[in-house]
């Protein structure tokens, strides 16, 4: 186990350390520039700008230097912003983004885990057919259009909930359920799906026979084994939205990474996109590994000093 | 087990009614309510801002943008202030400053300010702050930009820093006479300097505190000194979405200041922002997206003014030989129907312009007339016949009879929605005409623009002082901001005159400026305008003497009130 | 032990007919008319199938009906609410040509105009006609979707392949590629790619692949390396066949089923996402439309033109929902263990 | 039937997994022995003990570690042209244990047969084609009516003689049997075996019969051999190895046959086989020895002595 796990993060390391020189060089092609005034500054100006930020080094050494401070934890320093650290920024605007996701993934899977149970053991009713609906209505709108309508309706048309920003419990209701559906969604066709097969399965029949009842069967012997997919399936999902939906960030108003990161990548703020990659690409990979980790524990079969699959 | 199953249906029923709940609702009018509850609050003196974008940089010397120099202009104070006629007032210059006869040199007496840590404001403070503006060291982008060419040395400082010569930052024309007297020398008569002294790359800097906090300064509400109406409170830094000012009892004139309390919240969304407004969270919300504005046409609560930002389309002459034809251009610049872009496309109270220096944005000091006076609003207008004249001319001239271009724009909707405009008027009234669009971020768009990699460019320009001029430099023969190798010699000429012969004699000089305006247009249709750009946000009835500026900072808070 | 004795002549050899015991009463289906068979009986997935049909040659024919391009502006009818001859005569269809103010007040927009003409899905702010726009968008968005679904299919399928099949090291460093790809945010890679190339539908689509492709890879890798040990494949190499034949003719037909599925999900999250690439911008150059822009464009004046989002976000709807019942109707009948 | 003519030669065979890293597993570690030409070879032993990847490797599915496979004298293993191997394939086939896992799905009946004829170009004609393909299933106890019909639609016993019609179609000498009849049905094991008595006797095949059950191994083959975690503990006649089992494991093996006599069976009495009984040291030579004519057992030079003294008879 623990030869296994130094193996795992052996490789993540080397993927991580991967996709930092990836990004950098990719980076180094797109064009545009990071001052925001470049309109306005003069070539004079603007060659001491840039060699003041050590841009017109040949990229191999400004390579070689971005990954020497990377080793020491240095992010650097955004372009957009005065002497702000890419770690501060990035710190503060993950809490509201990890927060908002980490509440539609649990709001999401519990009810699209519920959903799908339904749908799986009521299959081809009218149960069935409300839940593939409300699942596919989830996946097919847009999340901006989802969120609108809820800000507009539920927000100023109702009242029930506050219009936008992130002040406590009440600002988290209405973006969460428009970040959720996606999720919710996800969950409910996969569950319902393997629900069917393992519905089918022998030890089922069984515990049938023995009497156990509904309630039972489903969540203690079913479930259990139709989560396997699912897990798969949402542990990348985990990623992008913790990471931020940015849709949701911008009309909610929620000071969170999504917005973030697209503004740096549209006025080239090169140090916050790389560090925002970095930090996508750590918990990606994270998560993978948890993903692995959890498959063993969700199913005992599976055991991890094999390593290969 | 029961229990179980009736669980399992309510969440079911819950997730289906908050989707209902979402898609249906419909026509009641519940947010009126929520007005009226908003109205009730009592007269408190605070109100609650919206803005799209959270602060960048609250360095002065440093900052490059409208919500820096917002906050700044609030919470700080240069020599001048500007007030809601967009005259120039007193700020930390009391009365008015002695200039010598040939207008190169101004002497400033400072009143009594102090700043937030109970320090004086003194001339050095001053003196500091321009000197770490102009310093290469500091990278500022608006420092050189502001004073190259108007205060004296401070061209020379940025030359030597780029060839990595030595440079004396006290060979720069601002001198601490004594701790209340500042006087400076320009390069030459600048007309306009005194409004320049509003905009906050000029405010002054306490050098010890600056130097205290060195790398921190102004990282947070804490590590700035402020000498303005209000104190900035509870920003955390550039990435916080929520800060507010507070009312400063220490600034000279703090009886003027009525309002105790400004908050303000990030909100980028447009659409959310009138939401936000509608249920009563905010009183003034960040300007509005044109979607938006023709929701509240005729609603006395939409506040609208007009801003002296021209867009324009940039004729690049350098790749296109059809551009360097002044027929085409000519055909190009008059074949598009301003007056229903601007009312029917745009729909938020933008004008036509056809002119290349703004309407209602600078006033002839002697004659008290807007400069659109003397060469009114009909160079280059609208005019089919006229533009498919000149585009048979200009195609036989070139021996062709299609034209192809590239149109280069950015990626918002506003723009995405003229470039569809202008392609559909160009192509239907000049047949042969082809245009590719190609909208992109704005960073590449002015890439591009820096590398000349573009035909045609829909660009804007906004002022940073109150001055024709900072709109007519930018079509002089290899000026910085030309990059479309647009040259006329009479152009450059006019320009120059009125920089240096006629710089004290205001209507000759806006006069030359008017003839270099027509030649630009007229002769040489060098550009093809196409609307001055109007702002539209919604200002709650209870708040008074709203406060917004032309140039630099958008709103002045010192003199607004609660009803 | 108590036995009874049962006479041997009791006994008699029985009737064995070799050729009945080898009969099979099943008509003779080939795997494909099986899993028709199983399709068909799927209500949703044949209805869906109708849909999708219907719109595909509506999204053909439908921009030149009403006898105006999607490009065409006439700004004096700009904004113009949908009016449908007859139809305008039922009240509760939003047919008539009425828009409501926001407070509360009902006008016909055509009489406030002047326009005779009947603008069957209204117009947008440019005064262009909805309904020609409206196909030529669900045109763009289903020649997005088939492309990446295309382009999606052969790299992941190929990629997926090889990394199964030839196994070892390859297959490690494949893996690690792919580990490296989905690694780094899809967003950087989209946004990279626009900005890289001249935006359009050509480089959003390919910025789709670039991601899209690597859960096919994943999925069809897993499946060969269980396909390729399959007794019938070694079989097939105990009979001499090549690399090449043992792909072509047994993997990949055993692999097909897992292929449709997951292109028939593939179509539905690159409509959904070139959508979503519209409302950051970084969408169609204009004026071109998609579906997601007449989205994007329509949710910006949801308030005071509603038809300009409701009737593009009922067809993405429409397509989503019949794409993935169709795929769930298709996962079904061709999961080998869905048989008998 | 058997001849005393090597058809196979199995020379010191070894197949290694994961070679070098931690988990390396010897699946064949160093085995030898003949197979004669019209012989049935059994080969038995618990469930990963090796045969089946021994029979594998013989057919060359797996590259061998070390060690030769020699076929009519021929190497099988080490590089080969496209013709040799070709040749080969025709030679040598295999029968496999999952009779639903090995016909593709996805083809009809008459394909999967005529697949080897197709590779090896045995039929000149459409028409021969479908000729030999309904000679085939009618050797197997099918009929032509089965040719268009899918695997799915066969009961396990119709499916596994397709596989061995398929492998028919080759015309090969030796066949593999890769523990044919263990997915199958009590019933209808010995209708399988029986078709593959038949068809020995009538085309003089050579059969490698790899099996778990110790019982119907008895009534096909010749010989046996016993494998016990890589290696061949055993090889003898089958009746002398049922009678003489000479190896301990062998006689665990054995000990473990129910037989239907209820007086055996309540006397039964279950040998265990532990490794160690051997007591093995360092320096002894355990090989493979042949301890009578025919009797080969695995074993150090003491108990060869020591086996020799007590069987040698």
């Amino acid at each position: 186990m623990a030869k296994y796990l130094t193996q795992r993060i052996i490789y993540m390391v080397v993927t991580l350390f991967l996709i930092a020189s990836f990004t950098f060089f990719l980076m180094k092609i797109i064009p545009g520039t990071p001052f925001s005034n470049a309109d306005k500054l003069s070539e004079t100006q603007l060659s001491i700008m840039i060699d003041k930020y050590g841009l017109d080094d040949p990229v191999p050494v400004q390579y070689a230097n971005y990954m020497m401070n990377l080793l020491k934890g240095d992010l650097g320093v955004s372009f957009q912003f005065n002497n702000v650290g890419v770690t501060d920024i990035i710190i503060k605007s993950l809490g509201p983004s990890a927060t908002l996701g980490a509440l539609a993934i649990l709001f999401g899977t519990f009810f699209g885990i519920i959903l799908g149970v339904v749908a799986a053991l009521k299959q081809n009713t009218w149960v069935d057919y409300t839940s593939t609906f409300i699942a596919v209505l989830g996946k097919s709108i847009p999340s901006f259009v989802f969120a609108g309508l809820l800000q507009y309706y539920v927000a100023v048309k109702l009242g029930w909930f506050p219009v936008a920003f992130w002040r406590g419990p009440e600002y988290m209701v209405l973006p969460t359920i428009a970040l959720a559906m996606f999720p919710l969604a996800t969950a409910s066709r996969f569950v319902r799906t393997e629900m069917i097969e393992v519905m089918e399965s022998d030890y089922i029949t069984l515990a049938k026979a023995k009497g156990a009842s509904w309630f039972e069967i489903a969540f203690k012997h079913a479930l259990r084994n139709a989560l396997i997919p699912v897990i798969t399936v949402l542990g990348p999902l985990v990623v992008s939205l913790m990471t931020g939906s940015l849709v949701i960030e911008k009309i909610f108003g929620i000071p969170g990474i999504g917005e973030q990161f697209v503004k740096s990548i549209q006025v080239n703020d090169y140090p916050v996109i790389m560090g925002t990659t970095l930090l996508f690409a750590g918990l990606f990979v994270a998560v993978i590994l948890i993903v692995d980790l959890l498959y063993g524990v969700i199913d005992p079969r599976i055991r991890l000093a094999g390593g290969k699959k | 087990m029961k229990k179980s199953k009736f669980f399992l249906l309510l969440s079911l029923m819950l997730a289906i009614s908050t989707f209902l709940a979402a898609c249906g609702g419909g026509g009641d009018n519940a947010g009126k309510d929520d007005k009226e509850k908003g109205a009730d609050k009592t007269a408190a003196q605070e109100i609650k801002m919206l803005e799209a974008q959270a602060i960048p940089n609250m360095d002065s010397v440093k900052s490059t943008d409208t919500i820096s120099f917002t906050t700044l202009n609030n919470v700080n104070e240069g020599l001048y202030r500007l007030d809601g006629n967009q005259e120039v007032v007193e700020g930390m210059a009391e009365g008015e400053p002695e200039v010598s006869e040939d207008g190169t040199v101004y002497t400033f007496k400072l009143r009594d300010a102090k700043w937030s840590n109970g320090e004086p404001v003194t001339a050095h403070d001053f003196v500091y702050a321009w000197q770490r503006a102009i310093d290469p060291e500091t990278a500022s982008e608006y420092g050189p930009y502001m004073m190259d060419g108007k205060i004296k040395g401070a061209a020379e400082i940025t030359a030597a820093a780029a060839q990595k010569k030595e440079y004396d930052l006290n060979t720069l024309g601002v001198k601490a006479l004594d701790d209340k007297t500042l006087e400076v020398t320009l390069e030459r008569p600048v007309p306009y300097f005194k409004s320049l002294m509003a905009f906050p790359t000029f405010y002054p800097q306490n050098q010890k505190f600056v130097e205290e906090q060195g790398e921190n300064f102004g990282v947070n509400s804490d590590s700035i000194l402020y000498n303005g109406p209000f104190v900035l409170a509870d920003w955390d830094g550039s990435t916080d979405s929520e800060w507010s000012y507070v009312k400063n009892t220490e600034y000279w004139d703090a009886d003027t200041v009525k309002l105790e309390k400004v908050t303000w919240n990030v909100l980028k969304d447009s659409q959310a922002a009138a939401n936000a407004f509608e249920t009563g969270e905010v009183d003034i919300t960040s300007k509005l997206s044109s979607d938006v504005v023709p929701q509240y046409e005729g609603d006395p609560r939409l506040v609208k003014w007009l801003e002296p930002t021209i867009f324009w389309l940039k004729m690049n002459q350098k790749n296109s030989d059809a551009l360097k034809n002044v027929n085409i251009r000519k055909a190009i610049a008059q074949a598009i129907n301003k007056e229903d872009f601007v009312n029917s496309v745009l729909n938020n109270g933008s004008i036509v312009a056809n002119y290349a220096v703004p309407n209602e944005f600078v006033k002839n000091d002697e004659t008290g007339e807007d400069f659109r006076t003397i060469n009114g609003n009909e160079l280059l207008p609208y005019n089919v016949d006229e533009a498919k004249k000149a585009w048979e001319a200009g195609l036989a001239e070139l021996g062709t009879d299609s034209v192809e271009l590239r149109y280069l724009t950015d990626d918002t909707e506003t723009a995405k929605k003229s470039a569809e405009y202008v392609k559909n008027q160009l192509e239907t009234n000049l047949p042969g005409m082809k245009i590719n669009v190609e909208s992109v971020p704005f960073s590449v768009r002015i890439d591009r623009q820096n590398k000349q990699d573009y035909d045609l460019q829909m660009a804007g320009w906004g002022p940073d002082y109150l001055d024709p001029m900072t709109f007519q430099a930018l079509w002089l023969t290899g000026g910085g901001n030309n990059k479309m190798d647009y040259s006329n010699e009479k152009y450059d000429q006019l320009i120059e005159e009125a920089q240096t012969t006629l710089a004290q004699k205001p209507v000759e000089r806006y006069e030359a400026l008017a003839e270099a305006e027509r030649i630009l247009l007229e002769e040489d249709a060098a550009i093809a305008p196409l609307y001055q750009r109007s702002s539209n946000l919604l200002v709650n009835e209870k708040v008074e003497n709203f406060t917004y500026h032309l140039v630099g900072p958008e709103y002045s808070f010192k003199w607004t009130s609660v009803k | 032990m108590a036995q009874e004795k049962i006479a041997k002549e009791m006994f008699s050899p029985a009737q064995l007919d070799s050729k009945k015991s080898e009969e099979i009463s099943k008509p003779s289906l080939n795997y494909w008319q099986d899993a028709w068979l199983r399709v068909k009986k799927n209500k949703g997935a044949i209805v869906s199938l109708v849909i999708i049909a219907i719109l595909t040659i509506m999204a053909l024919v439908g921009p030149h009906i009403s006898g105006r391009t999607y490009q065409e502006q006439n700004l004096q009818h700009n904004n113009l609410p949908p009016r449908i001859p007859v139809l305008e005569n039922v009240s509760w269809l939003p047919f008539d040509g009425n828009l409501t103010r926001k407070n509360g007040d009902v006008y016909n927009a055509y009489e406030q105009k002047n326009v005779e003409e009947y603008y069957w899905f209204g117009t947008d702010s440019l005064g262009r006609d909805l309904f020609t726009r409206l196909w030529k968008g669900t045109q763009v968005s289903l020649y997005i979707a088939f492309l990446a679904a295309a382009i999606d299919m052969v790299i992941g399928v190929i990629y997926g392949a090889i990394s199964g099949f030839v196994g070892g090291r390859t297959d490690t460093l494949m893996q690690r590629i792919i580990e490296i790809l989905s690694g780094i945010p899809n967003l950087v890679v989209v946004i990279l790619m626009t900005i890289l190339l001249d935006p359009g539908i050509l480089s959003i689509t390919l910025a789709l692949t670039i991601t899209g492709w690597i859960t096919m890879a994943r999925v069809i890798r897993a499946q060969v390396l269980k396909l390729k040990n399959q007794e019938y494949v070694l079989a097939a190499r105990t009979l001499g066949l090549s690399n090449g034949k043992i792909i072509s003719k047994h993997l990949i037909p055993n692999l097909a089923g897992v292929i449709i599925i997951n292109t028939m999900f593939t179509i539905p999250s690159a409509i959904f996402f070139e959508a979503f690439l519209s409302f950051i911008g970084l969408g169609l150059q204009p004026p071109d439309a998609s579906l997601g822009t007449l989205i994007d464009e329509g949710f910006k004046v949801l308030q005071l033109y509603p038809y300009q989002m409701i009737i593009p976000a009922t067809v993405i709807s429409l397509i989503m929902i019949c794409f993935n019942m169709v795929a769930d109707g298709l996962r079904d009948a061709l999961d080998p263990k869905m048989r008998d | 039937m058997a001849t005393t003519e090597k058809l196979v030669e199995i020379k010191n065979l070894k197949q290694y997994f994961n070679i070098g890293k931690a988990n390396e597993v010897r699946a064949v570690n160093d085995i030898s022995f003949d197979i004669y030409r019209g012989e049935t070879l059994g080969l038995v032993g618990e469930s990963g003990c090796g045969k089946s990847t021994t029979g594998r490797t013989i057919i060359r599915l797996y590259d061998a570690t070390d060690g030769e496979v020699l076929f009519n004298g021929v190497n099988v293993h080490g590089k080969k042209s496209k013709a040799e191997l070709k040749e080969f394939n025709r030679k040598m086939q295999m029968i496999f244990q999952d009779p639903q896992a090995s016909l593709n799905p996805r083809m009809k009946v008459s394909d999967i047969i005529a697949e080897g004829i197709d590779i090896h170009g045995l039929a000149k004609s459409k028409e021969e084609r479908k000729r030999r393909v309904v000679e085939l299933l009618e050797t197997v106890g099918l009929n032509k009516e089965h040719a268009n019909r899918y695997p799915h639609e066969f009961s396990g016993g119709q499916r596994q003689r397709i596989g061995i019609a398929r492998a028919l179609a080759v015309e090969p000498e030796f066949i593999i049997a890769d523990e044919p009849i263990s997915a199958l049905d009590v019933s209808i094991q010995a209708q399988v075996v029986n078709l593959m008595k038949k068809l020995q006797k009538e085309k003089g095949l050579t059969y490698l019969f790899i099996a778990h059950d110790l019982s119907m191994v008895k009534y096909i083959s010749d010989r046996i051999g016993v494998m016990y975690f890589g290696k061949l503990v055993e090889l003898a006649p089958a009746d002398e190895l049922y009678q003489n089992p000479i190896h301990p494991y062998t006689q665990s093996l054995l000990s473990a046959i129910p037989l239907p006599d209820p007086n055996y069976e309540r006397n039964r009495k279950r040998k265990t086989y532990n490794p160690s009984v051997h007591q093995y040291t360092e320096d002894d030579d355990v090989q493979f020895r042949e301890v009578k004519p025919g009797h080969f057992v695995q074993c150090s030079v003491k108990e060869w002595e020591q086996y020799k003294t007590q069987y040698a008879k």
